[in-house]
Parts: C-alpha cells; structure tokens; sequence
C-alpha cells in the first residue's frame, strides 16, 4: 500500500461531512495495528496503512447503521461492504469508502510460529520483501512472503472493488494463483476419519469466546445469535468439543455463500483454529455449484436466497 | 430409545408433508416392506429443512440422515424444495470436510404415488448405512492413537497445512 | 404439562406387528407422560370418547396417539381433543401403522421404532402452544382469468349465484379454442351455436365485468382479499365508441395480416374483429402489419370510421380489482408441429394442423366452410390424418396423451365424408382412447358408417410426389409397411399448456408440473383446487380436457368459490411463522424467499425495521425460518425448538452407542 | 522461602510423569499456534517457553462445571383405568456434584496461577463458600515457571504481580542456562520437589536471581493505578469517554475467557428424556445477554456499558471491596489476543488522566 | 450432599396457585423437608430463586411475611422461559427453592415511624411481605398507608385480600388505576399524581416503593417535591441474576450486588452506587 499521504488529505476533506472514518493506527507496539477511529481532524495523523493493517473494519459498519461513516478498505475489506449492501444490511449513502490496493498483510500468529513468543518489540521495518522485527536486542529476518495471511498468497482482489475515492493507482497485478488454497491440498488428501479426527481436536479447543463470529462482518446477528439462544436451543451452554463443534457448523452454514474469505474469524480465534479451512471449503462449493463469489457485485443474490428451476451443476437426485 | 442392539442403525429421515411423508403411507398402504431402522420426522416442506439440522443430528450421533421432499416443479408451496435443494446439494459437498462420509447424507425426491420408488429409497439407503457401519462420535474423546497421529501429521508437514 | 398417550391397535393392523402394549408401557416413561394407555380402535366413537374421558379425569393438557397416518386422522384427533376442552393444537400423532406395523415384519424392531415415533411425538408436543385461528372478512368477487369456455361456465355460474365476476380474457373476444371449432364431437353439433348463446350471456349478465385483450399483471393479497393489477393492452380502438360496425375492415389496405383467429389460413386486416360472433364485437388493430405503425403513415381507418374511436396513440392501462377468489381458466395451447419434421409440418403447406383443418371446415372460416388445400385451393380427396402429434412422445418431451385427438380426428374423418362424400380418410394411430360417454360408439361410426381406415401404426415420413403427398408408416397390425397418398395430411397436434402458464403460475403463486399444467391439491379429492387458498382450477390450465370435462370444472370451480363465500369470515390456519420482534434485525432476507409475499417490511415505534408475517397470506412452508440466521422467525408448530428436540431426543448425542 | 533446587532440562519430562502418580497433570502444549493446557501425555508437544495462550483457571475454574444432576423418577402407574394416584406428580431426585479429581498444573506463569486469589476473596467468604471452587482449588498444585522473557503486553509489576510473584503458586520454577532453579512455596509444594530428579540448586541461586532482574528492567516502571478506583466511578456518567474507549471493541469475550481473574459464570440447565444437570459455564460481561433481562430489558445495552463494566470491576469496585487489590494480574492476555487490541492499560489511564474540558 | 452448598436447591412442593392477573400467578410453596420448613426463616424484602428443574432458575422476593409461616409465597410474571414454565405448573409440582438470599428492608429502622407504601403492578409483592409482617407486628410502627396502582383492576394482584386491607382501621388503603374502567369505585390516575394528590407529610415517614421503572422514577420525584430525604425513601431492584450470592458477576451496580446486597435499597444507598439501572 502506498499514498498515507494521499489517504490523510481525502479523509481531512471529507471528514467535515462524516461522523466518524474508521482506519488504522499503530496498536500497543511496532508489529501491532489496531482500528482507528477518527472523529476530529487531528486523528488523521495517527493514521497509518501498509502490511500490519489486517483487520477488516467492514466489521463495524452495521453497528453503525445511522451514522456517516467513512471508511478505508483493502480489496479483501470492499467485498465484505459490497455483501453488506448487497443483503441491505448498511446504507450506501451513509458510506463513504476509501479503497486501497494492497500488496498483502501479517498473521501475527505466522510470526510467532517463527521466532516464538516476541518479547519487547521495538521497531519493524518491511523493506523489498524482508520485514524486519528487532525484538529485544535481536533482529529477526523474515520473508514477507512466508508471514502474510493466507489469503494474501491467493489474493484475487487486491484492489477495493467499490469505493468513493481511490487511493494511488489500480494495481494491475495478477497473482496468477488459482484461489485453491494450497494448504487445502494437504487437507484434502487427509482420509475422512482423519479429518474427523482432526476436527475433533482443534474444535476441543475452542473456548466459545465468539471471537470468530464477533469479528466476521457478515456475522450481522450479534447480539441476537442462536449459539447463546435457548429458543431456538440449538447449543447447550457446555463447553464440550461436540457443542463446540456445532456452534462452528452453525457460523459456517449461515455464512454459506455469504462468506467473502476476509480470514477475520481465524485471525480473531485466540486458538488458532484453521476456520478458514471450513469457509474455504464450503466457499469451494458455492463456486462449483453456483458459479458464485460473494461480495463481488452490489446487484447480485446471494445464491441460498434465490434458486433455478433447472440448476445447472446440480444433478438430478437418482434414487 | 437407543437404536436396537446390533440390528438396527441410527437413521434419521426428514420428509415434506405433501410429496414423500404421503409417499412412505403409500409405501405402506401398499404394504412395501422396508427395512426398520429409518424413524421420520414430519416438516410441512423440505424448504423448512435448516442444513443444521441433518448436522445436529449428526452430532448426535446420526448414523444416516435422509432428506426426501417433493420433486422440483411439484412443490406444494411451489418453491420450497428449490430452495432445499440448493442447501442441501452444498451440505452435501460440505460434509466431507467434516469428516462426516458424505454417503451418510442423501436427500432425493419422492412423490406421494411413488410408493415402490419410496420403498427403493429406503432399502437402497439403509443398506448403505449398514455397509458404512456407525458413525465416528463428537462425544467420544480422542484415542491416544488419534492424538499421535494428529500430532505425527502436524510434525511431518502433512495433515492440514494450516499448522505447519 | 401432562401428556397423555393413546396407543391404538388398529385391530390387528397395527397389533400385528407391533406390540401396543409394551408401547403404551414405554411411552409412560417419558418426559411428562402422566397417562398411557392402548385402544383398540382410537378413531371408533369410543376410542375417542376415551381420549376426551382421560384428558378429563387426567388433567392432560395434550395428546399423543399413535396410530395410522396423520394425513389420515389427524382432523378427527383434533375435533376430539377439542371436544375434550384442549386447544386442537396441543396434539401430535405417531404414525406407526403406514410406518411402521405396515411396512416392517420384525415385531420386535417395529416395537421398538414405534416406541421412538411416540417418544419424539411426545418431545414435540411439550413444545406446543395453543393456536388459534384468526377471522377476517371476504371480498366476495371473483376473478376468473380466461374467458373460453371453462372461464365462461364458471363465470355465468358465480353471477348466477350472485357474485361479482371479473373476466379477464388475453384476446380480443371471448370463445376460446372452442370458438374456432366447426363441430364437436360426438353429437356433431355445431360449436358455435352451442357456445354463442353463453357468450352473448357473458356479455349481457350485469355482474360480470369483462375485460378482453387484458392479462394479469399482479396479484397481491390472500383468500378473501386479493388485489389484482390487470393490464388493458392497447387496442388502439376506443371500445367506448366502437360499434363494431366493420367499415374499418373494409377500407384496411394492409389486408395480409396474420389471422390468428383461423390459425394462418388466410389473411386478414390490420384492423379487425376476429370473428363475426366475438364478445366484445370490437375491433383491434395489430401494430404489427398496420401502416400507421410500420410505415408511419396511413390512418384510413380513422378518417372514416363512423364514431371517431380509433386512437393511435393509446397506451396499456392498468388497473386495479379487488376479490376474494381466483379462478383461472387459461386452456391450453397446441404443440408446435413443425418439430416433426419428418411430416413436413411447415415444409409442405398441405400438412396442416387439426386447428386449422377445423377452419377449413367451418362456416364462418377463411373458405366458408369448403374445404379446400392451402396450396392450390384444390378439394382433396384422400386425407390422412395422423395422431399423437407432441403427444405420448418422449422425444418431444410430451410423454402424456392429449385425451381428445383420437375424439376430434373421428369426428373430423366424419365430417370430411360429409363434406367430400368421394372422399377417403386415413388415420395412423397408436392406439384409439375414447373412454367418454357414447364416444366409442362415435369413433366405430366413423369406421362402419363412414369408412374411415384406421391404421395402426407410427409415420415414418411424408413427401411430396407431384402435386400429392406420400405417407409412409408402418402398419403394425399387419406387419407391413404402407404407403398412403394423400391430397392433404392432418396432424392431431396434442395440447400442451398455454403460452405464460408458468408465468402467470407464479405471479399468482401456485405450482405447476413439468409441463407447465397447474398443479391441482389432491389429484383425487381436490381436483380444482391449488395449494394456495382461494385460487382454483378450471379447464385445460391443470390437463389437456375436452369440453364437457372443462365445462364441468368450471362449474366445480365456481361451485367451490360459492362455498368459499357462504361465509361471511373466513379463519385462517393458524400453522403459520411468527416473528420474534425482539430478535429480529430487518434484513428480510424472509421477505426475499417467501414464495407467498406474505411477509412485509415494517418498522416498529423506535423506528427499527422488523418484518411482520401476515397470517392470512401466510401458508406454513417455514421457508423462511431456515432463511433467517438468528431464527427470529419461527414456523408455529414446527419451531426450530420443536423440529430439535425431535433430533435430539432420536439423536441424544451420549455415549451409549460404542 | 525453602531451600533452592535445580531441575535440569532433561529432567523435566521424567519428573512430569514422577507428577502423574494419583494426580491429573495438566501442561501446556501447542495446538497450531495455541498454547493450551491439556492433559500430559507422552510425547506431547509440550511448549515451556512461551506464555500460554489461555490461563490456567480451567483448572479450579472449568468452562463447565456441573453443579448438579436431576432426575424424575418414572410415575408408577397409569394402566387407563384410573384406578389409583395417577395424578400423583412426578418426583424429582437431585444429586450434587461436587469436584474430587486431584490435579497438578505445571508450567502456568507467575501471572495465571495468581489469578485464583482473586477468585478466591469472592468465592470463599464468611458468607457464602462455592465448594466447586474450594474444592478444585485446594486439590490442584500449580507449578509455576517465572517469566524471562515479558512481552509488550505484560505490565503484572503495574498490578501488585511480578515475574516470579508466587503468590497462588506451589512451586516456581526459575528458568536458567540448563534448566530450572526450584522453589516449593507451599507444603504441597515441598511435596513435589522431594523427587531424585532435583539437585541442589543453591549455586544457582545468583543466576536465578539475575534471569528476575532482567525481566524486571524489560517490564519497566511500573504503572500507578491506585487512583483509577475513584477515576473510574467518576467518569461513570461520562458516555463519550466510554464511547471513544469502546469503538473498536467487538464484543467477543476474548478478553473474559483468556483471563486468569474473570470468574464470572453462567448456570443453565440441561435435559436429555428424563434427567439432566445443571451446569455451570464461564460468561462474559462482555456479551449483550450477560445481562439482558427476562422482560427485555437490559442495563448494559451497548459495548460502551459493558466495556466500562470490565474495565471497571477489575480496577474500581473490586479494589474497592477487597483491600484494594485489583483483579487483574497483568498477564496481557486481553490485549495479546483481543482481535481488535483493545488496550486495558490504556483506557485505565485515560482514565486516569483524563480531565474535563467543560470543567 | 453438603450442607452448604449455595447452588443446591431445597426440594419443594407446590401447595397452591392463584392466578392473580393474566400474566400473574401466585405460587405458595412448602420446602419438601419438614424439619427445614419448620427452621426456615427470613426477614422481609429477602428473595428465593425458585427452580424448575431442566429450565432454569428465577429470583421472586418472599412476599409472605415471615410472621406468617405455613408456606413461602412468590408471585410470578411471565416473561421469560422460566416464568413461562412456572406457569404451567399446578399444586402439587415439585420445585427447587433457595433461600433466603439477599438483604431486607430495614424494617428495624423503620420502627415507631409513620410508613407510607406506593406499589405498582407486580411492584405490590415486596411490599405485601413487610406490610403483613408490619400489621402483625402493629404497636411497633406509626400511621400505616397504601397506596397500590395498577394498569386496571385488571392488572391488580392480590385483589381478593383488598377488601381485608380496606376493612383494617389502622391501615389506610388508598387505589388507583391509570385510565377509567366500568364500576371502578376507586382513584383513577397516574400513582405519582395521586401520590402527590394524597400529600404524604414526611415528618416521621419512610416511604417504601416498588414498581416498574418509570413509574418509581416518577415516585421518587414526586416524593422529593413532598420533602422526603434519600434515607427515607426505600426500594427494591431487580436484575438478571444467577448465583443469587454475589459471585456471578452479572447483577452489579458498581461493587454492588444486587443478589447479595440489595434488592432493598434506599435511596441514599442508591444515590452512591453508579447509575446503571
């Protein structure tokens, strides 16, 4: 990402017609973002964009429904306003999006999958490829490709789809990787009761912190979600891996071609539990049953909301 | 009740009032004999049919989930089963991931004249189940053999790749 | 809650092959069951006055019986429950006789899945509410949509019984395909002095509002209260001022415009009355072929049109009517004969469709009733006739039969004879349905008295020699190939539903089959009704039918609308979706797939969107309980809540099973 | 403090395993990029350097707890006569179920294994004893490994805690070249150290005491936050400061879980057929339905609310009721792992500093 | 099973139920062991959490005065799943009941003082509990008054013990419904108004009030034009509770638990808790 400069005078002159505009500033040290937001002009200085801007702030929009709000988007973040606004969830003329290019961003967990817990981070420098994290007294060398999310390594869209200014220039880049998932590979060729297995285990972990549904931006339930509900009593309260692992079927049923691959859910878990994996898989289906990405056009349907008489890749049931 | 030792599986059905629920009291009106283990639940249409619960009860322990509504075009709320099948074509393909064996879940259509084909349906399913055998259970922890698999699969780099 | 539950042995239907007893037993044993117990016959007089003595002396506040199909008894459980003093809606049923004792030899093993069905009856009834049927007044107009003559009995039948009629008819004049028929069979009387008559009382019957050269637009509403937005298509005539003098046909100099009336044989003007007998007597001009519309320029028909009425500049128009019933009457539409080609339908101009031979032979058609061949005017002399043409051919995805053509190509071999006594009729046939009243008789006249040849077997193809057409097909009954030369050949196109059934199906909601025919509600039992309230069914829309068969279901039809309108209120089922106001965030995304409209966007006193289920409109798909994410629209009856604890208690989710 | 024994590297696993004999033991390990408690099992991935990722209270605190269990007992008759009491109503059989299970915890940090003190002055009171809690804690040992290496995200020096605090700990364990100097804090403790795997670690004493110190000067001056007590019910009212605080805030109970002081909880009840428990479950005050009311109503309705209530509780009112000890340890893990990186010590001292402008 | 479980429900019996309103039921309860009835004591104002076993558990103060020992009597409005449930149930059920929990109302402090009563609706069943302890225990208070509204009469429980009160000479009963209604011979008003209009001195006088939040919102100022100070003014609150003994964490206001610590508070107490209501 280039053009904070560019990005800081846009927001200045529009912010005079905004409640707030949601952005990035450095977080509690120097290989952590976290949301800004900006409400009086001498905010914008704290501003910053670039590869340690993971989080989505599209999450934010419903909650603010009534507002003006401006926001900056990556062209992972534009597809989740673009879903958003395809199922009326937010009001575009209350929106005013600022779209960036991206050239990726950090999983932090990545990092410390590298070189361990951080210690005292004092600077970061992301120089031609190399991110640089000098950590006490150490440097540690680390290639930009080896520590951006996954999504990055097959990003289709590193340019915010829909937006009200842009800021530099398109890129053009094509990463040329088809959007399979190349850890998926690996998971596909696990054996079913492998995988079963697999779930079983990551799912014993998950503390039912709502971290992944709190931070997914199509989550739009909140406050009303069935995970907590006793009408309908989909889920005890139990914190057992078979409740545990329900409450992940229900998140990932209801995102069901609504999911637009933002990764907010498996970089909020706390446990590091590949949800991804489950969204990319079934994204996988949407795509080979319906031709369908989610949040790619304001006008389209999401396809569980619509149907075909004749489905084109759904065979006729045999038996 | 628990399924009945050794001879009977645990198969759930979820049928639409109008096409197959009338179908499987054809089938029996006409005295098509099917194998016991399928208990059916009643739904007004497939299009009621929430994916979570064929999950649910696969959490449960299901050992089969079968889904049967009316067949496209002759729904009796005109658009309910082309809404289900949408969903459950996607559960379908989604159910490996979970390392639930796909053949577990089938849905299909049968109409309320199509007794014999009813009878198929249920026979040809439950057979299946049987072939497959139970079903692996959430509530079941983990054998230490699992665990060291899981854990040699997350050494050796293969497994899911999202732990390397 | 105390549930009671009521085990029936069906005499040995069920007894037979499942052990009641032990069911009745093990059923005490569930989750507040306060009473058990196994009936012989639980639908009997007193197996029912049982049920209504034990909620009494028990205190039950619901029922459970376990018996044959829902579908079979479930109204009368629920009139007795109700008679016990329960709401009818604190009732389930297991159905362990169509599921089980019927369908299951093992005793042991039916016992066992009879006990469970009786169990999740039982989780699903604790989760119960009473229900209540809510009443609303009734619009008591009816619209009947398609004026031939389906829509016309039913018409004249609902004004008869005092009811306001719209008639919305897509052509110019009512009559229908009936209308263009010469004769009909088997009384060979002639159509139109049949049909005429009801035609003129259409038109003159003050509570039957016709409205020709109109369709439906949109239909909004519910049983009792629809409201229908018609669209008037522009004639380009004002009907007003119209007398339907035919000086305008005269003087028209576009004279070779399409006659859709006598199916493309022969021309007509621009501007026309179909018909001689059309209801209205109106003339239309078709933009098509007038000069004022193709050319820019002409308006002949307007400097000497008497009353001044034509308008070139008129537009649709939209209106609005009100009713509480539908009745749709749309007929049918003949199949395209030009996908045989091996008939040389289209190719050869004598091959001709049973349509338009019927113009040929009509009176009032392009050759006033002398039937001529289209491509020299000649008389023919041998005429073939070939049946199921688009229909029982899978080839052409028309695996139905028609039903008349065997009927109509009899009666149109007679008249042929009548017409041309020199004359020879072939028809190649697969088999002869004639199962109606005297209608055998009709087709072995036509062979004993009238020498018609029936041949049975398929063509396998026509081509002209000369001025003539050979027909070659294979006789099966003689196990030879013929070959037949004929001067015309008569195709015995097979119906097939109307152009924009489907269409109109779902504007006004209701299902249709593969073919596009409406689905009607039981196929048996409620032949003119749909699945949505207050739409019903008459004539060909549901199945290709003759005319006593259409003539008869639209006075069924307007026989169920009377009924429907004895009342004054009507009650709805109350087995309908709920919104939890509370949970709801006003993404109506249940909006988006109700299939019945019967979900709207509204905002409640804080000025939040909420959705509101209107319960008239409301059929109990619960379509849209699976549509909303956080379940804050829930089917009544069929709760989430409901349908789990059903799974969960199949389901336990322990670890029992090893 | 007892005498100081060195526990070398390679000793480790045999002397986790010499813990087994009639106790559950529970140790950190790696799951993905995880570190979480699990049950010790041989060859496991066992991950002593870094902080765990969720605190040990699991282990006196579980994320369910059944509390009891009930039963209806089945109607004895009912045969369709209505001879005798069939309108008897069912009978209930409720059985408690308290916690038996003896457990060690091996490898918290200094900071988790304190946060059970502060469980501790609200579950056990003159008042009211929760003896699921008494129960678990005075069957589990925690052995503690003191902190070399804090991350931006510790400030337990700012809340009463420190790299090798030991309080509610039974044995620490100072990381050094080799291996670990050991200390028993507790009786139990000593228990534990009577193993053959120890030596002596007196000689180490100077390193161990050198590995502290330098923690130390990473951590830094320690932050005052005695005054937030008041500062804090003053800005009460004030619902711009609340709002600006929580904007990022995602309502996700992130923070509540991971934190070895958050001993809120939820009871439901739950059924299969006839019987069922009631179960008690780790809750967040951070979640809308913490407490939504039956009729609707809800004191806290938005994130603002309920943020001010955590921040609140663990830096006002409880100070306020205990003796001014803050129910927080320090650990960081709220801001460690919060997707948003809500910054406790940040709005604390915002707080703190804060000044009216209109005043 | 240990005795000081506070988790651990008694076992009870339903004795009787009233249906007091359409939404309101009253339910008297005796505890299943004989001996622990017999034991049983509280103070007025002190709250039960009532049981049904498989939905949950919900806190309903004791509006029976512990003068009055033949059975626990709570009044439930339906609102929520357990409410619902509870309704659903008839004499006989089984329930779980701890208690007592919770503090009362200083009702020692208010001895040989003039006491004035302003419920409304469900709000009256707090007060029932210290106005019947306060009748049988008479010679110990001054002048005792009621004032008790409701939506309609309708909406007002305890009806069938009205006349009783009204009969009394040394409680003066006054009633109010908030709109007209057909043979209602008594006020008709808002309960702040007719407050106002009966003109409570508060020399010597604590006024106890219950209700919904507006109206004790109303109340409260209302009693402030009329010259109570906070310490005489008392009232109950209510919150989602669970534990029902200050540790769950859900029902504070500040360090305040209201399970615990409340639900009588008076004014001035509340005063210095923060506002979050």
């Amino acid at each position: 990402m280039t053009g904070l400069e560019e990005l800081k005078t846009k927001i200045l002159g529009a912010l005079p017609e905004l409640d707030v505009v949601i952005g990035w500033e450095q977080g509690y040290d120097a290989l952590n973002a976290t949301p800004l937001f900006i409400r009086k002009p001498e905010d914008v200085e704290r501003l910053i964009i670039g590869p340690l801007c993971a989080h989505n702030l599209a999450t934010y929009l419903p909650g603010l429904k009534d507002k003006k709000v401006g926001i900056v988007v990556k062209g992972c973040d534009s597809r989740a306003v673009i879903e958003l606004l395809q199922e009326k969830l937010i009001n575009k003329d209350n929106i005013t999006i600022f779209g960036l290019k991206c050239d990726g961003v950090v999983n932090l967990n990545k990092i410390r999958k590298k070189i361990g817990d951080l210690g005292q981070i004092r600077k970061v420098v992301f120089d031609s490829g190399i991110i640089t994290i000098t950590a006490g007294e150490t440097d540690h060398q680390l290639k930009f490709s080896e520590v951006r999310m996954d999504k990055c390594d097959t990003c289709k869209y590193p340019n915010a789809l829909l937006f009200d200014h842009f800021i530099g220039t398109p890129d053009d880049r094509q990463n040329g990787i088809e959007p399979e998932h190349i850890s998926d590979a690996e998971f596909e060729k696990m054996s079913l009761e492998d995988r079963f297995a697999f779930w079983k285990q990551e799912m014993s972990r998950c503390v039912r912190c709502y971290a992944c549904r709190n931070a997914c931006p199509m989550c739009v339930c909140r406050d009303h979600c069935v995970a907590v509900t006793r009408d309908p009593h989909w889920i005890s309260q139990e914190n057992d891996t078979a409740d545990n692992w329900m409450f992940q079927m229900i998140h990932v049923m209801h995102l069901t071609g609504r999911c637009v691959e933002c990764g907010e859910c498996e970089r909020a878990c706390p446990m590091d539990i590949p949800l991804m994996l489950l969204r990319r898989q079934m994204n996988k289906g949407v795509r080979d049953v319906f031709e369908y990405e989610a949040g790619i056009d304001p006008q389209g349907k999401p396809p569980l909301l619509t149907f075909k008489v004749e489905e084109d890749n759904i065979p006729e049931r045999e038996w | 009740m628990p399924v009945y030792d050794g001879k009977e599986l645990r198969i759930i059905g979820f049928l639409c009032n109008w096409c197959s629920y009338a179908g499987a009291d054809t089938a029996g009106v006409g005295r098509f004999q099917q194998p016991t283990d399928l208990r059916i639940i009643k739904v007004p249409c497939s299009g009621r049919i929430d994916p979570l619960f064929i999950l649910k009860a696969f959490q449960g322990g299901a050992d089969g989930v079968l889904v049967s509504g009316c067949h496209p075009r002759d729904c009796h709320y005109a658009e309910g089963n082309y809404y289900a099948r949408r969903r459950l074509e996607l559960l379908k393909r989604f159910l490996p991931v979970t390392g639930i064996d796909p053949d577990r879940f089938e849905y299909t259509w049968v109409s309320a004249s199509e007794a014999p084909r009813w009878q198929h349906v249920v026979q040809t399913f439950t057979d299946r189940i049987h072939k497959l055998g139970p079903s692996p259970l959430l509530a079941a922890p983990l054998t230490d053999a699992e665990m060291a698999k899981l854990q040699s699969q997350v050494e050796a780099g293969s497994g899911c790749g999202c732990h390397k | 809650m105390r549930i009671g539950v009521f085990v029936c042995h069906c005499g040995s239907n069920i007894a037979g092959t499942v052990d009641c007893e032990k069911v009745a037993a093990a059923a005490k044993d569930f989750p507040d069951v306060v009473y058990s117990d196994d009936t012989m016959y639980a639908c009997s007089e007193p197996g029912q006055q049982g049920i209504i003595e034990a909620v009494k002396e028990h205190k039950l506040t619901g029922v459970v019986v376990a018996s044959c199909s829902p579908r079979m008894h479930e109204p009368t459980f629920r009139r007795a429950v109700e008679r016990a003093g329960l709401n009818k809606y604190m009732f389930e049923m297991a159905n362990i006789r169509e599921h089980v004792s019927w369908v299951g030899k093992d005793k042991e093993l039916n016992t066992n899945k009879a006990i469970d069905l009786v169990m999740i009856a039982a989780e699903k009834l604790r989760r119960d509410k009473p229900l209540i049927s809510k009443k609303f007044d009734i619009n008591k107009r009816v619209l009947i949509i398609g004026g031939g003559v389906a829509g016309i009995q039913a018409a004249l039948d609902c004004a008869d019984g005092g009811l306001e009629v719209v008639l919305v008819e897509k052509t110019t004049s009512i009559g229908g395909k009936m209308a263009k028929l010469d004769k009909t069979f088997p009384t060979v009387d002639c159509s139109s002095c049949v049909l005429g008559p009801k035609m003129v009382d259409v038109a003159q019957n003050p509570n039957i509002t016709l409205h020709t050269y109109s369709e439906i637009e949109e239909v909004g509403g519910y049983v009792g209260n629809f409201e229908i937005k018609v669209k008037k298509k522009a004639t380009f005539v004002d009907w007003e001022k119209c007398t339907g003098c035919g000086l305008c046909m005269e003087k028209c100099p576009s004279k070779k415009s399409f006659d859709y009336f006598n199916e493309g044989i022969g021309t007509t003007t621009a501007i026309n009355i179909p018909f001689p007998q059309a209801i209205p007597k109106k003339a239309k001009i078709d933009a098509d072929f007038c000069r004022k519309f193709t050319k820019g320029k002409c308006g002949v028909c307007a400097k000497i049109c008497p009353t001044k009425a034509i308008d070139f500049e008129m537009k649709d128009e939209i209106i609005t009517e009100n009713v509480g019933a539908i009745i749709t009457a749309t007929g049918y539409d003949l199949f395209d004969f030009k996908k045989y080609a091996e008939y040389g339908a289209g190719k050869y101009p004598d091959v001709i469709t049973s349509m338009q031979y019927e113009r040929l032979m009509s009176a009032s058609g392009p050759t006033t009733g002398h039937i001529k061949r289209p491509s020299d005017g000649k008389e023919p002399k041998n005429i073939v006739f070939i049946q199921c043409v688009g229909s029982r051919d899978k080839s052409v995805n028309r695996p139905y039969c028609s039903g008349f053509c065997c009927m109509y190509t009899a009666k149109q071999a007679i008249l042929t004879k009548d017409h041309i006594p020199d004359s020879q009729s072939y028809v190649f046939y697969m088999d002869i349905r004639s199962p109606g009243k005297s209608y055998d008789e009709f087709v072995r006249r036509g062979i004993e008295e009238y020498g018609t040849e029936y041949i049975r077997g398929r063509v396998a193809m026509v081509y002209p020699v000369g001025d003539k057409l050979i027909v070659r097909g294979a006789d099966t009954l003689a196990g030879s190939q013929v070959e037949v030369e004929a001067d015309l050949v008569v195709l015995a196109v097979g119906a097939e539903s109307a152009v924009g059934a489907p269409q109109l199906a779902e504007t006004l909601r209701i299902s249709y089959d593969t073919y596009g025919f409406y689905m009607e509600s039981h196929p048996k039992l409620k032949p003119v009704e749909t699945n949505t309230a207050g739409v019903y069914l008459a004539g060909a829309c549901q199945g290709p039918k003759d005319i006593p068969a259409s003539v008869g279901q639209g006075s069924a039809a307007a026989a169920k609308v009377l009924a429907l309108f004895s009342k004054d209120q009507l009650e709805s089922d109350p087995q309908t979706a709920l919104v939890n106001a509370a949970r709801c965030i006003g993404c109506y995304k249940c909006v988006e797939t109700c299939p019945f409209g019967a979900i709207k966007e509204i905002e409640d006193r804080f000025g939040n969107a909420k959705a509101e289920v209107i319960e008239t409109i409301c059929q109990g798909c619960g379509l849209c309980s699976v549509t909303c994410p956080q379940s804050a629209i829930q089917l009544q009856h069929f709760t989430d809540n409901q349908i789990l604890s059903e799974v969960k208690a199949l389901c336990p989710s322990m670890m029992e099973k090893s | 403090m007892s005498e100081k024994k060195f526990l070398k590297n390679e000793s480790v696993i045999p002397f986790i395993e010499g813990l087994a004999g009639g106790r559950k033991v529970l140790v950190p390990v790696c799951e993905g990029d995880a570190v979480i408690y699990r049950p010790y099992r041989k060859d496991c991935r066992l991950e002593l350097t870094r902080m765990p990722t969720i605190s040990p209270k699991d282990a006196t605190f579980p994320r369910t707890e059944t509390l009891m269990t009930f039963k209806q007992a089945p109607v004895a008759k009912t045969e369709g006569d209505g001879e005798g009491d069939s309108d008897a109503q069912p009978k209930l059989e409720l059985t408690e179920t308290l916690p038996e299970e003896k457990v060690v915890v091996f490898g918290s940090r200094p900071c988790g294994a304190r946060g059970k003190s502060i469980f501790t002055r609200v579950y056990e009171t003159e008042d009211v004893k929760d003896p699921y809690f008494i129960g678990r804690r005075d069957n589990t040992l925690f052995v503690s490994i003191a902190c070399a290496a804090p991350e931006t995200t510790c400030f337990c020096t700012s809340v009463g805690g420190g790299p090798a605090d030991t309080t509610g700990s039974d044995v620490i364990l100072i990381p050094v070249d080799g291996g670990y100097v050991a200390e028993a804090v507790t009786e139990h403790g000593a228990e534990l150290l009577q193993s053959d795997l120890l030596t002596s670690g007196a000689d180490k004493a100077g390193e161990a005491e050198a590995v502290i110190q330098k923690s130390m000067e990473l951590l830094g001056d320690a932050d005052d936050f005695s005054i937030a007590r008041e500062k804090l019910i003053e800005l009460f009212d004030n619902d711009e400061f609340w709002f600006d605080m929580s904007a990022k805030c995602i309502s996700c109970g992130t923070c509540t879980y991971l934190c070895p002081t958050c001993y809120c909880f939820n009871i439901t009840d739950e059924t299969a057929g006839k019987s069922g428990k009631r179960i008690r479950t780790w809750d967040t005050c951070m979640s809308n339905m913490f407490t939504m009311e039956a009729s609707g109503h809800n004191p806290r309705t938005s994130k603002a609310n309920r943020l001010k209530n955590r921040v609140g509780h663990k830096f006002s009112y409880y100070p306020s009721l205990h003796d001014k000890v803050i129910a927080c340890c320090g650990c960081g893990r709220c801001i460690k792992s919060c997707p948003a990186a809500v910054d406790i010590r940040e709005i604390v001292k915002s707080a703190q500093e804060y000044e009216d402008v209109n005043e | 099973m240990s005795m000081n479980n506070p988790y651990l429900p008694e076992m009870a019996t339903i004795n009787e139920v009233i249906e007091e309103t359409h939404n309101i039921k009253t339910f008297r309860v005796t505890l299943n062991d004989t001996e622990k009835m017999k034991n049983f004591t509280f103070e007025p104002g002190q709250v039960g959490q009532l049981s049904v076993f498989g939905v949950g558990e919900s806190t309903f103060v004791i509006n029976s005065p512990p003068t009055r020992m033949d059975y626990l009597q709570f009044s439930v409005m339906r609102t929520g799943e357990v409410t619902t449930k509870l309704h659903s149930l008839e004499a006989g059920d089984q329930i779980g009941v701890r208690a007592p929990l919770g503090k009362c109302f200083p009702y020692e402090d208010m001895k040989g003082k003039d006491i004035i009563f302003v419920g409304g609706g469900i709000g009256m069943a707090p007060l029932r509990t210290l106005l019947l302890y306060m009748l049988d225990n008479r010679k110990d208070y001054g002048n005792i008054s009621l004032l008790y509204g409701a939506r309609s009469p309708n909406d007002m429980a305890y009806s069938y013990e009205l006349d009783e009160w009204f009969s009394r000479k040394d409680l003066d009963t006054t009633l109010t419904i908030d709109v007209e209604f057909p043979d209602w011979k008594h006020r008709v008003g808002l309960i702040p108004n007719v407050l106002l209009e009966m003109n409570p001195s508060p020399e010597n006088c604590v006024a106890v009030t219950c209700g919904p939040p507006i109206m004790i919102k109303f109340t409260l100022q209302a009693l402030k034009k009329l010259g109570f100070e906070d310490n005489q003014i008392v009232t109950t609150l209510e919150k989602r509770m669970k534990c029902g003994v200050g540790i769950c964490g859900r029902c504070n206001i500040g360090g305040s638990y209201v399970c615990k610590d409340g639900p009588a508070y008076t004014y001035e107490q509340l005063k210095q808790l923060p506002n979050e209501l």
